[in-house]
């Protein structure tokens, strides 16, 4: 008799905890998209004479270009970051590392995106020392080199920043850290969209930031599971 | 090779020690005077930059200037007091003691007046770091003041040995005199470099 | 033991000069209209000085080995003419090698600092910064356009702290991480720090002079030699210095014209 | 009556209780072992930092166990950073430069001997001078305290060159308050060097024995007060540098900081500073620094050898002589370190000649020790052997100076490795073989035993031959135009350059490892040592008339009389080849 209430009790366990997994795994609550563009003429991105870092420059065939403005066809903007700055509670960082890594004397990606308290792992892929100086103002500023073979380095911030990156070593390397509050962000791409899912109904502020523009705020309310489109201009001007 | 003499020659005997007081002044006085080369020299480069406003010297100035002439004046009149006795050790009851007591006050009264000068630059919104002459100025008149206050330190101590005791080495004084001066000779020397431009 | 003394540091001090003797490690080759004012005045140094250091260590070597631990009771002698040698001695050498040297010996120094670039001379602005060197080319108009330091933004190559949008002198400028220069020309460099202390150091073109953060020096050369040539920093600026260099590239007019028209194309 | 006035003049009363016996202590003598011992202390750690920097030099990439522990930044997984290897290179100049250099051969042995040399009984400021050493001390734990602060010990060089050194940390890492830590520390160090020169001056001056004229006085007695001479001045110099240095860096003047600066994409809020200041006022100390470094090596060598040749030296007043001018014409020469920083071009020749000239009292010195040898019966001891390697050293050292001394060739040989050769060579090793020179003949007199000789015979003879084999490759590197402090080799004429670079890391840590020889020796013999008489070396001077150790107060309360200088050797005396200084015979002409 026991061992039947015992069976049917580990069935019901399972059962529930299946469904509470489903359900977490179906998208729930509606989502914002949106496309970024500019307008106007953004600055020429030259190309990066890296001969002074043999190293590196014999990893490209044609020089890779500065990417302050990264465009796309249709005036499309990339590496915008748009997040929920207001609306949204606070989370938890996840489990897994954000991970920025400088190869070719660049890095990858060129903006990085995590939040508040989640592990990022910076890493060198080149044979050549990098100096990574994240140039806080609101977080911890550090300033560390890492020689070839050396372990990454391991660092969380606790509070949301958007941080410059640069090498020192290297000084045409720049990239940023986008450190946020929430796990609702996305980062434009070629073709400047960006879609946030997973918003629950409520009031949100979805701010786009861009490096070299700043940022621009929009006001968002969801209900429902609707999807709402979004969409930011950034003017841009040749110097 | 040249043989020696065989006769010691007549050089004071070792009870001579405390005359080191007095010559450890005067060697102190080289190193002062490197140091405020030093930071002389430095404002003399520093004036050469385009960035160089001269300010006003306060008037305050010459009134601490004054005050510290004169306790220049009263010490040198306590020492003279002191010389006519033949003993290597100053008494009590000394007349020269109220003197030295005045020049410790009259010291006091220029580091005070110092610090009314710095009161003044502040009013006017000149702080330390606010421009080169600035800097200068309350550098200068700030490590001066903290060596005239060694100097006080050191007549607290000759009255306060001489009050306990009722006695006091005579070349700590002549010590201390030699130090007074040269303190009221360096302020003179850098009230002309604080007020004029060169 | 005491000529066991004479014997090691007679070895010693020919094994010291043996590489020198036989010019094992030299300066390059020089590609400098002045430098060979620098190299034989080091020349003539090293044979001063290298004959001074094996004599004197000769002489000691020697010296050791001679009167160390004599018998119990040898008798000890003097120089003759004492002191008194030694001082007229130093007097006499030294005195005629600091002259010599001394007075003879300032000709590179004075054609490098105490002559005028000529007016023809083509002007290159060096600018060092932590930790790389950038070079600015006056472009058509010939003139620099003037240097905003709150403009400069390395993200986008900007450097210099160029304001295009507001200084039309600025917008032809061309600024390259690679110094190119014609063969045979004058060439009057133009030194700026960005931050710290830099300095401008070319083996083959005998040239090394700092930056100084607020004083722009200028410099001049020409270099008689096309090639490929490295440029170091070699004033201490911070953690990249070792790695702070960047390439001198001697063309032929031809070819530097050719650089130049590429390189105004990329900007 | 006459005992009660012995004890009532001396400045202080023998030691009671252990803190007053051996930590603070008024004793000149413990003062001079605490000086040595700290120098002790300082080398091993610059010594253990050059081999850090000179395996990373050859072998950048290899992890090297343990040190992340120590630095956790600085060589994360045991791999030495760009940044720390320029850490290493300014602790190692600092510590080497300032509590090694002046600290041994000047504040260390000077302190114990120059008072016993005069028939002191102690220091004429015992109080001073015990402020003097602790103050020293301070300096010595603050800058130490750099290595564990989280930002690591700066990374500007031992000549923390302005505005790298004075902007701050966006400069870098290590300059924020690893900077701050160096100057401070460089500006208490200088207060102990003021208060410990003034005692040395006025000790000469005023606690002479009688009967000890100036020129009877040793010529280490000499160097020392020539050299306290300088420091009072240099050192007063370098202090105010240091203030304004610390203004600049934390109240936010400018005296060394321009305008327009941009550090880390940072555009710096200064304007109007001066950075040639700084190397002017930092090189008006450092270039006298240097003869404060080797000033009392020469005056020790000078003893030694006086000594072990049992003859006087050719002259010893032209020693003295030339030790005055070398002082002198130290204040001149500043400049030779700028020639291409900047500085008006005229006034580098200016500074070229004083620079050529202090040759020729070096020289002279030189000559006469050479000279001196000729005739001589050399007594081969450890002491002598080093005093000899000194001159060695000297002479390699010296010659190398001529190069750099013409602004012409400086151009070409400025910041290259001949340049860390030459003043490794003159100032470093020199010195330091003044030192061991020095530890050898004095230990018995400062412990009561004897150093072990077949020890220090095998220390002497690796210590010879690594340093030669250390340095020498130096001058080679520079003059292919291997560029000095950087932190790994990526120049693309480097790596035919780079089996030099290993040879070099391999003669220096084996000459690194043969040290612990002499740790070994000097701490075994302190008490296993054999008993060593009053005056084992039949030496002439003060010190060898008292009992080894000497007594607290010297003399034992007796006030010695002198008769004769301090070269009385190779005379008919009545104990042997010399005569005493306090021994009262008469001395017929040759």
């Amino acid at each position: 008799m026991r061992g039947k209430y015992k069976q049917v009790l580990l069935l019901a366990v399972v059962v529930v905890v299946s469904a509470s997994m489903l359900t977490s795994a179906r998208p729930s609550g509606g989502s914002v998209s949106g496309k970024i563009t500019y307008e106007g003429t953004p600055a020429k991105q030259k190309p990066i004479d890296m001969s002074k870092e043999p190293s590196c420059a014999k990893q490209y065939t044609t020089p890779p270009t500065t990417e302050t403005v990264v465009t796309g066809p249709n005036n499309a903007l990339e590496n915008v970051v748009v997040y929920i700055s207001a609306g949204a509670p606070d989370e938890a960082a996840p489990g897994k590392a954000a991970v920025f890594t400088q190869k070719g004397c660049r890095y990858l990606p060129h903006v990085l995106a995590f939040q508040v308290n989640q592990e990022l792992n910076v890493m060198n892929d080149d044979q050549t020392s990098h100096n990574i100086h994240p140039l806080a103002k609101i977080n911890r500023e550090w300033n560390k080199s890492q020689p070839p073979g050396s372990p990454p380095i391991v660092d969380k911030y606790d509070k949301a920043e958007m941080i410059p990156v640069k090498c020192n070593i290297h000084p045409w390397m720049h990239g940023t850290f986008a450190v946020l509050k929430n796990s609702h962000y996305a980062i434009s791409g070629e073709d400047g969209s960006f879609t946030l899912p997973n918003l629950p109904p409520g009031k949100y502020t979805v701010t786009a930031f861009h490096e070299s523009y700043g940022d621009q705020s929009q006001e968002v309310t969801i209900s429902g599971s609707e999807s709402k489109t979004v969409s930011f201009t950034f003017k841009a001007k040749p110097y | 090779m040249s043989s020696t003499a065989n006769t010691p020659m007549s050089l004071p005997p070792r009870s001579d020690l405390a005359k080191g007081s007095e010559s450890g002044i005067w060697i102190a006085l080289f190193a002062i005077t490197m140091s405020f080369a030093a930071f002389t020299s430095a404002l003399f480069i520093r004036q050469a930059s385009t960035d160089w406003t001269h300010i006003a010297a306060p008037r305050i100035l010459f009134a601490s200037t004054a005050v510290l002439l004169l306790s220049s004046v009263l010490i040198e009149v306590s020492r003279r007091g002191f010389d006519g006795k033949p003993a290597s050790q100053i008494k009590e009851e000394s007349e020269g003691r109220m003197l030295l007591a005045a020049t410790l006050v009259l010291g006091l009264a220029f580091v005070g007046g110092q610090y009314l000068a710095w009161r003044e630059l502040a009013a006017q919104g000149l702080y330390l770091a606010t421009n080169p002459n600035s800097s200068f100025f309350y550098l200068l008149t700030g490590v001066h003041a903290l060596h005239v206050l060694g100097g006080i330190a050191a007549l607290a101590y000759l009255l306060a040995v001489l009050a306990a005791r009722g006695s006091v080495r005579r070349n700590l004084v002549n010590g201390v005199v030699v130090y007074w001066h040269f303190m009221a000779a360096l302020w003179l020397y850098l009230l002309v470099v604080i007020c004029v431009r060169l | 033991m005491g000529k066991l003394f004479g014997v090691i540091l007679a070895i010693i001090a020919l094994a010291s000069a043996y590489p020198i003797v036989t010019h094992m490690y030299v300066q390059p080759v020089d590609i400098s209209t002045h430098g060979h004012a620098i190299d034989e005045q080091l020349a003539d140094t090293m044979a001063e000085a290298g004959l001074s250091f094996v004599l004197a260590q000769l002489l000691l070597a020697f010296c050791v080995w001679k009167f160390s631990n004599r018998k119990e009771g040898a008798k000890v002698y003097h120089l003759r003419g004492g002191a008194r040698l030694m001082v007229a001695a130093a007097f006499i050498l030294v005195g005629t090698e600091v002259l010599a040297l001394g007075v003879l010996g300032q000709k590179a120094w004075a054609e490098v600092y105490f002559t005028a670039p000529k007016p023809d001379a083509l002007q290159v602005q060096a600018q060092a910064g932590q930790f790389a060197f950038y070079f600015r080319y006056p472009g058509q108009d010939g003139k620099f356009g003037p240097l905003h330091p709150d403009k400069i933004d390395e993200g986008n190559q900007n450097y210099f702290g160029l304001d295009p949008a507001n200084d039309l002198e600025s917008r032809d400028d061309i600024v390259t991480a690679e110094m190119a220069i014609p063969v045979n020309r004058e060439i009057h460099l133009l030194m700026h720090a960005k931050d710290v202390g830099h300095s401008f150091y070319v083996r083959e073109l005998r040239i090394q002079q700092d930056f100084v953060p607020g004083l722009d020096l200028s410099l001049h050369f020409t270099a008689t030699q096309t090639g490929h040539f490295e440029i170091l920093c070699t004033q201490l600026c911070g953690l990249g210095h070792y790695n702070m260099k960047a390439y001198l590239n001697v063309l032929s007019q031809e070819d530097f014209d050719k650089w130049l028209k590429q390189k105004a194309s990329e900007q | 009556m006459e005992e009660a006035l012995k004890s009532q003049d001396h400045a202080h009363a023998p030691a009671e209780g252990f803190l007053r016996k051996y930590v603070f202590s008024l004793d000149h003598k413990v003062i001079g072992k605490q000086y040595y011992a700290l120098a002790l202390a300082a080398v091993f750690i610059g010594m253990v930092l050059s081999w850090l920097m000179r395996f990373h030099l050859v072998w950048p990439n290899a992890k090297i166990p343990g040190l992340e522990l120590i630095a956790k930044t600085g060589a994360p997984g045991g791999i030495i950073t760009p940044e720390y290897y320029l850490s290493l290179l300014t602790m190692h100049g600092t510590l080497m430069v300032f509590f090694v250099l002046t600290n041994a051969p000047f504040a260390g042995f000077g302190n114990y001997f120059l008072p016993i040399q005069i028939g002191a009984e102690d220091m004429a400021f015992p109080r001073f001078n015990m402020m003097s050493f602790w103050t020293t001390f301070v300096a010595f734990v603050v800058l130490v305290t750099a290595f564990f602060i989280p930002d690591g010990p700066p990374i500007s060089g031992w000549t923390a060159y302005a505005p790298l050194s004075a902007i701050g940390k966006d400069a870098g890492p290590g300059l924020g308050w690893g900077q701050n830590l160096w100057v401070i520390s460089i500006a208490i160090f200088c207060i102990g060097q003021l208060l410990g020169s003034l005692n040395f001056i006025a000790t000469t001056l005023d606690l002479r024995a009688k009967g000890m004229t100036l020129m009877r006085m040793p010529i280490s007695t000499w160097a020392w007060f020539i050299t306290s001479s300088i420091g009072l001045l240099a050192f007063a110099v370098l202090l105010p540098a240091c203030l304004l240095l610390l203004l600049d860096r934390m109240a936010g003047t400018s005296f060394f900081i321009p305008s327009g600066l941009v550090v880390s994409d940072r555009l710096q809020n200064h304007a109007g500073g001066s950075p040639l200041l700084w190397q002017h006022l930092f090189w008006f100390f450092g270039h006298p620094e240097v003869y404060i470094a080797i000033l009392p090596a020469v005056g020790i060598v000078s003893h030694v050898l006086t000594n072990s040749l049992r003859k006087p030296l050719l002259s010893a007043k032209v020693i003295i002589y030339s030790m005055m001018s070398i002082g002198f014409l130290s204040w001149m020469v500043w400049g030779h370190h700028m020639f291409v920083s900047g500085m008006n071009p005229f006034s580098s020749l200016l500074f070229s000649f004083p620079t050529l000239t202090i040759t020729i009292p070096a020289t002279i010195i030189t000559l006469i020790w050479l000279g001196s040898l000729y005739g001589a019966n050399i007594q081969i001891t450890t002491a002598s052997f080093f005093a000899l390697g000194f001159i060695s050293m000297f002479v390699s050292g010296g010659v190398s100076g001529f190069f750099l001394a013409q602004p012409s060739i400086d151009i070409y040989l400025h910041a290259t490795y001949f340049v860390v050769g030459h003043f490794h060579m003159v100032m470093g090793v020199a010195a330091i073989f003044a030192i061991f020179s020095g530890t050898y003949f004095w230990f018995p007199k400062m412990t009561g035993r004897m150093m072990n000789e077949t020890l220090g015979m095998l220390h002497f003879w690796i210590t010879f031959v690594g340093t030669y084999c250390i340095f020498m490759p130096f001058h080679y590197l520079g003059l292919v135009g291997n560029v000095r402090r950087y932190a790994s080799f990526v120049d693309d004429f480097m790596p035919a350059l780079m089996p030099v670079h290993k040879f070099i890391t391999i003669a220096a840590l084996t000459t690194g490892a043969a040290q612990f020889i002499f740790f070994f020796n000097l701490i075994h013999s302190r008490f296993r040592g054999k008993q060593a008489t009053a005056n084992p070396w039949r030496g002439t001077s003060l010190e060898w008339s008292i009992p080894s150790p000497p007594p607290w107060n010297n003399f034992g309360g007796d006030h010695p009389v002198v008769y004769h200088d301090a070269h009385q050797y190779g005379v008919k005396g009545s104990t042997g080849d010399f005569v005493m200084q306090t021994s009262p015979e008469q001395i017929l002409n040759e």
